[in-house]
């Protein structure tokens, strides 16, 4: 469903991802784990576009899609959420869920009729208020409501783009056990056919919600595969819990 | 029409000269952007201080008192603007800082009014600099010769002073990345004054320079403003080697569209400045940070 | 996103029924304010959907404002169309100049913004000032009004023309309502709070910023229609930078976003100057302080600074924890 | 076409003819007093109350005048003089300095049949094609003051000339009013460049340019803040002394030439007007205007203080309502500061002598010496056809 391969890119000097090549099935939930700086923001950034690589190619059900915008790769059915919140600070929720799926239901640039009050617009609305758990909270304003139910609105947002592949960039950043295990409920429950590629710093949510997991490493994959093997393995003991211990 | 070599020498040098005025002025306003993100529209209208102080002081002490003083009373000028307005106005975003400077254009225009009148004011270059100087076959005025040095020994003392001194380190750091420079432990504040005031003093200093060249009327500030804009548009906002690349854009556009396209002259560099934002948005030597 | 208060409807009531009073009492001068007030209101409501609700400030829009001028003077004398189509064409023509500026100028953010629109808005103005066809400095003369003479209004009396202005005012009001509150509105906030997600979400970026532009060029075009119609005679100035300028001020001091504030903004400020020139010629120093003082207090304009006053009024009287029940208010009357 | 341009304005029902005392009469100014020309508003302004002051004991008609700031904008002034007729009921208005003001208000009041006494603005159609009985000029033609010296130039063995103007109506004008006798009087004209108007600050592009153009002389119009820069400039390239400088004479006006300083000398220009015309009505205005404001007048101090006088001359026949006022300024002629002067009833605008003057360095600055004083000849009527005053 998605695929990278040999994905390639430099900083000046730092290399900050090398050679890349992952590939995720349909309906298949991967976690990458890795310490701070091992890449994982700057890979999410080179699959939706918002990094152009420097050398390989990324895959969207089977099309190259390196060379598009990032605008075009989201309507073929590519989301993301942000490790750091960016809603629509002086809306409602409803309408930072609602600007979504206007885009995707071919509303958002109506002149006459306001998007918002299409059918097609409020079903997903209210659809995916259900599934991120924000539904009493749908008038409130964004900074009217807890960084907690923010979060959750963040994967909202971007699944109100009907998504075929969800990239989530650290989904439970900064919310407390509770909060977490709420996020694990939310992620078993969408629908089996929809592709999860996970940024997370949460172990133990990622061995429970991932299929299979990468571990990357100054860029480059370390490790590829399921999650018992992590679990027991040396390696990723010492690269990745080490550090993990540290922070 | 006998055109030959020495003609296009002396266009280039038309060129040259222009563009050394627009670099004083630009270098200022670029500098202050790169530093303190703050867009002064006034910027202009210092500079026709600059003229004005220059054009009175002359009366009094000729052209060199004009000359060093004038620059100094712009500076002063800054100092109450800094400390009055723009201090304050730091964090607001672009569009109250482009207003409140815009609202300072109507007032300074207006109080060169009430102080000098509506009459041109008048500034004589020095006898020294009156005549023409002959070179490479041609002849050319010793004050614009004047005028191209002054702003060649301008632009080497600032990479002087940004390339080899403290302050011009703290200054590059602050340009390329305020926050950090801040971590370093450098008074943001202070450094933030010095250059309004030096920025300030440079307007003065080419408005003074320009007096004798031009007339001094109220409007010189308001005329000199847009092609200043479109200079450090054109280079990068922030960037000194913007600065310096824009000017010589703006003065080769303008002067050789005045030879080659005369009807396409004043569309010209609208046109020029349009592309270059469609191509590159921040200008073409855009500052990092 | 906008939303209608009861404030705004209140401040909306009070301008029309004003504006209203004025029309039909005002001696002739009186009717001349009235028509400079309503057509610069027009002008910067255009300014405010894009710059208040996009975040794109422009200083191209008195140059808009001037194609409309120019396009409707030419259209109905050289072109010879009837003056209502020569209404529409020239308000097509500044829409269309509109669209391809926000197209270009799209992908430029803050001061580069404003600086490109400045670029296109010097750029028309040099054109129409050394261009012979458009009467260069001198500018043009001969404009007629539309004849409504078969709905039987004579749009040569002054009050009459007076009444147009309004009702076209009150048109292109609701229509920015309608445009504000639409997909495309709503799009288009989103992409002020926010550009990366927008697009992120799917969205093309450029094609809703150039849309809008569009739309409000359309609407400064037809203040420069009213303009030409109303003065009969224009010239090139009315394309200067410094008109834009002047129409940015008036947005601030009404208060940006608002889309109320700056018609209230416009009226204070055309009274303002009327009443300053008649006192001094030094009136650009009364009104640049005046300015200076708006902006540093840093209310959101006269209006802004009202609703904020009214916001903190209401939040005292109406000891309530749950600002969602106000929101919820907030919201049916949108 | 009158019906309808009244009523555009405003003024189809009851239009308000001034109900004031039969020989008061109420003077509307129309000046810039800011903006660019607003030193050009207020040397009007002085010379025009001078006039009044001098010459209004000689009619028993008394005037109050109420100034209005144009601006440079045609819209604003269109405003004020729709203010001035309709709210202030004007008798008869002066001034006028731009030509975009002028054809601003042109429609308006020639539809309202106010008298207009214009103190500046040189455009030749308000006096051709535009013309219009209400509007009387009493400063000059872009044209008139630059023909006389083609002819004139050529006759001092001048052949070959290069020319320079801003980009604009007037600067064409000025500069074709040039050319066309110029060239009837066998000069050739090698070269030719409007630089654009106001917008020019450095003229050393076209400065290279005239230079390399094989010109025996360059003729130029321009005015003001442009004319200073000009001069300036034109004397540091070391141009005077191969390439002498000619124009219309508004290049070196008394009202600029000392900021222009030692480089105007020896520039050779002509105007309707310099201040030391050899006559005892000069040297009387001169007189009075230098006890007054402390400074040499203008050609435009002798706009306004020629409007003035016209206006007494018109009011002494007894005419002190629009209508009157609008058929008598139309046969005012009188000997003043310029000289002879007449009205010419064909195009109502102005007969008047042209003087050629160098500009050279006196005993207490510059000053000009006439060289020549050309006779006054009639414009062309340049397509005006003048309709009769009615009312």
């Amino acid at each position: 469903m998605l695929e990278t391969r040999n994905l390639d890119k430099r900083f000046g000097a730092v290399h900050v991802t090398r050679d890349v090549s992952i590939k995720l099935e349909r309906g298949e939930r991967r976690v990458i784990l890795g310490p701070n700086g091992a890449g994982k923001t700057t890979l999410f950034n080179q699959l939706v576009g918002e990094l152009t690589p420097d050398k390989g190619s990324v895959h969207l059900a089977g099309v190259d899609v390196t060379d598009l915008p990032v605008a075009k790769r989201t309507r073929q059915g590519l989301s993301r959420s942000y490790q750091k919140n960016t809603l629509f600070d002086g809306l409602t929720v409803a309408e930072n869920l609602g600007l979504a799926a206007a885009i995707h239901t071919s509303n958002a640039t109506r002149i006459w009729s306001d998007s918002l009050a299409r059918p097609e617009v409020q079903e997903i609305v209210q659809d995916v208020a259900n599934q991120v758990q924000v539904l009493p909270y749908l008038q409130a304003r964004v900074s009217e409501i807890s960084y907690g139910v923010r979060r959750q609105l963040e994967v909202g947002v971007a699944l109100a783009t009907r998504p075929k592949v969800l990239l989530m960039d650290e989904p439970t950043s900064g919310v407390g056990p509770e909060m977490a295990k709420g996020f694990h409920r939310l992620l078993n429950d969408l629908p089996r056919d929809l592709t999860v590629l996970i940024i997370e710093h949460d172990m133990d949510l990622a061995f429970d919600v991932a299929d299979t997991i990468t571990v990357l490493n100054y860029g480059e994959v370390v490790f590829d595969g399921q999650p018992e093997a992590a679990r027991g393995s040396k390696l990723l003991k010492e690269i990745y819990l080490g550090s993990w211990e540290d922070a | 029409m006998a055109i030959d070599l020495g003609f296009w020498t002396l266009q280039a040098l038309n060129a040259l000269q222009l563009s050394m005025l627009l670099f004083l002025l630009s270098i200022g306003l670029t500098v202050i952007f790169g530093l303190m993100h703050f867009v002064n529209l006034a910027h202009g209208a210092l500079y026709a201080l600059g003229a004005y102080f220059a054009a009175w002081l002359a009366a009094y002490g000729g052209f060199w008192l004009a000359f060093l003083l004038a620059p100094v009373a712009v500076a002063g000028v800054g100092v109450l603007l800094y400390s009055g307005l723009i201090k304050r106005m730091r964090k607001s975003g672009p569009m109250a800082q482009v207003l409140v400077t815009f609202g300072l254009i109507f007032a300074l225009l207006d109080l060169t009014r009430i102080f000098w009148g509506d009459l041109p004011q008048v500034l004589d270059a020095p006898a020294m600099l009156d005549g023409r100087l002959a070179f490479f076959g041609i002849e050319y005025p010793t004050y614009r010769v004047f005028i191209i040095v002054l702003g060649l020994v301008v632009l080497a003392a600032l990479a002087f002073v940004l390339g080899r001194t403290q302050i011009g380190a703290m200054i590059r750091a602050g340009v390329d990345n305020d926050a950090m420079a801040a971590c370093l432990g450098i008074n943001v504040e202070k450094l933030f004054f010095v250059v309004f005031c030096v920025g300030c003093a440079l307007a003065g200093l080419a408005g003074a320079v320009a007096a004798p060249l031009l007339s001094v009327t109220p409007e010189m500030g308001l005329q000199i403003l847009i092609p200043t804009l479109i200079v450090i548009v054109i280079g990068g906002l922030g960037s000194l080697k913007g600065a310096i690349a824009g000017s010589l854009i703006y003065g080769v556009v303008q002067t050789f569209g005045a030879v080659l396209a005369p009807q396409l002259a004043s569309v010209l560099i609208y046109a020029l400045l349009a592309a270059v934002l469609v191509i590159k948005p921040t200008g073409l030597f855009p500052a990092k940070g | 996103m906008f939303r209608h208060t009861a404030l705004r409807y209140a401040a909306l009531g009070l301008l029309a029924s004003a504006a209203v009073f004025q029309a039909f009492t005002a001696d002739y001068f009186g009717l001349e304010i009235l028509t400079e007030i309503l057509i610069l209101a027009m002008l910067v409501l255009a300014l405010d959907m894009v710059a208040g609700f996009g975040g794109m400030v422009s200083l191209g829009h008195g140059a808009l404002m001037g194609v409309g001028a120019y396009g409707y003077a030419l259209l109905s004398t050289m072109g010879g169309l009837a003056p209502p189509v020569a209404m529409v064409g020239a308000v097509l023509v500044s829409g269309a100049a509109a669209w391809v500026i926000g197209a270009i100028c799209a992908r430029s953010h803050g001061i580069y913004f404003i600086m490109a629109t400045l670029a296109f808005g010097q750029m028309a103005y040099s054109y129409v000032f050394e261009a012979p066809i458009f009467g260069g400095d001198d500018g043009l003369g001969g404009i007629v009004r539309p004849d409504l003479g078969a709905v039987g209004m004579d749009l040569n009396d002054s009050r009459t023309f007076v009444l147009f202005c309004l009702a076209a005012l009150a048109l292109v009001y609701a229509a920015a309502v309608v445009i504000l509150q639409s997909g495309l509105g709503r799009s288009m906030t989103g992409v002020m709070h926010n550009e990366q997600r927008m697009r992120a979400l799917g969205l093309t970026v450029w094609r809703v910023k150039a849309d809008v532009f569009g739309l409000s060029g359309m609407i400064a075009g037809l203040s420069g229609v009213l303009a030409a119609q109303h003065i009969l005679y224009i010239s090139p100035g009315l394309l200067s930078w410094t008109v834009s300028g002047e129409a940015l001020v008036v947005v601030i001091l009404g208060g940006l976003g608002t889309l109320v504030g700056p018609l209230v903004g416009a009226a204070a400020f055309v009274v303002l100057k009327h009443e300053i020139s008649a006192l001094t010629t030094y009136w650009h120093l009364v009104v640049g302080v005046i300015l200076i003082a708006v902006v540093m207090s840093r209310a959101n304009g006269i209006f802004g600074w009202i609703e904020a006053r009214s916001a903190q009024w209401g939040a005292r009287r109406s000891a309530d924890p749950l600002h969602i029940s106000q929101t919820e208010e907030a919201r049916s009357d949108a | 076409m009158k019906r309808t341009i009244l009523a555009a304005l405003g003024l189809a029902t009851g239009i308000a003819m001034p109900a004031a005392a039969a020989d008061d009469i109420k003077v509307g100014l129309l000046l810039p007093f800011s903006g660019v020309y607003a030193a050009l508003g207020n040397e009007i302004e002085a010379g025009f109350t001078l006039g009044l002051d001098h010459f209004g004991a000689e009619t028993e008609a008394t005037f109050s005048v109420v100034s209005q700031d144009t601006e440079v904008k045609p819209p604003v002034a269109l405003g004020k003089a729709k203010k001035l007729i309709l709210q202030d009921k004007v008798d008869v208005m002066a001034g006028i300095v731009s030509s975009g003001v002028l054809g601003a208000v042109r429609d308006m009041v020639h539809g309202a049949g106010v008298p207009l006494i214009v103190a500046n603005a040189g455009n030749d159609a308000a006096t051709g094609m535009d013309c219009s009985p209400f509007i009387t000029r009493m400063s000059f033609s872009n044209g008139q003051v630059n023909r006389p010296m083609g002819t004139w130039m050529q006759a001092q063995g001048i052949n070959k000339v290069y020319t320079l103007a801003p980009d604009y109506a007037a600067g064409r004008q000025m500069i074709d009013g040039f050319v066309e006798t110029f060239t009837a009087a066998g000069g050739e004209i090698v070269g030719q460049e409007f630089t654009p108007f106001q917008k020019t600050q450095d003229f050393g592009p076209y400065l290279a340019q005239a230079k390399a153009s094989g010109a025996d002389a360059v003729y130029v119009f321009y005015a003001g803040g442009e004319a200073i820069s000009f001069v300036k400039q034109y004397d540091s390239f070391g141009l005077k002394a191969d390439l002498p400088l000619y124009g219309a004479g508004f290049l070196t006006s008394p009202l600029y030439v000392n900021a222009e300083g030692p480089a105007a000398e020896g520039v050779i220009t002509a105007l309707h007007y310099v201040p030391t015309i050899d006559s005892p009505a000069n040297a009387e205005f001169v007189a009075a205007f230098v006890a007054k404001t402390g400074r040499v007048p203008s050609e435009f101090a002798v706009h306004g203080y020629d409007a003035a006088r016209a206006l007494v001359e018109a009011s002494k026949t007894g005419a002190n309502d629009r209508a009157t006022l609008a058929a008598a300024l139309r046969g005012v002629s009188f000997d003043g500061p310029r000289g002879q002067m007449s009205i010419d009833p064909a195009t109502n605008n102005v007969v008047q002598p042209i003087y050629v003057y160098e500009t050279v360095a006196g005993d207490t600055g510059l000053t000009q010496r006439v060289l020549a004083q050309l006779p006054a000849e009639a414009d062309p009527v340049n397509g005006c056809a003048m309709p009769a005053i009615s009312n």
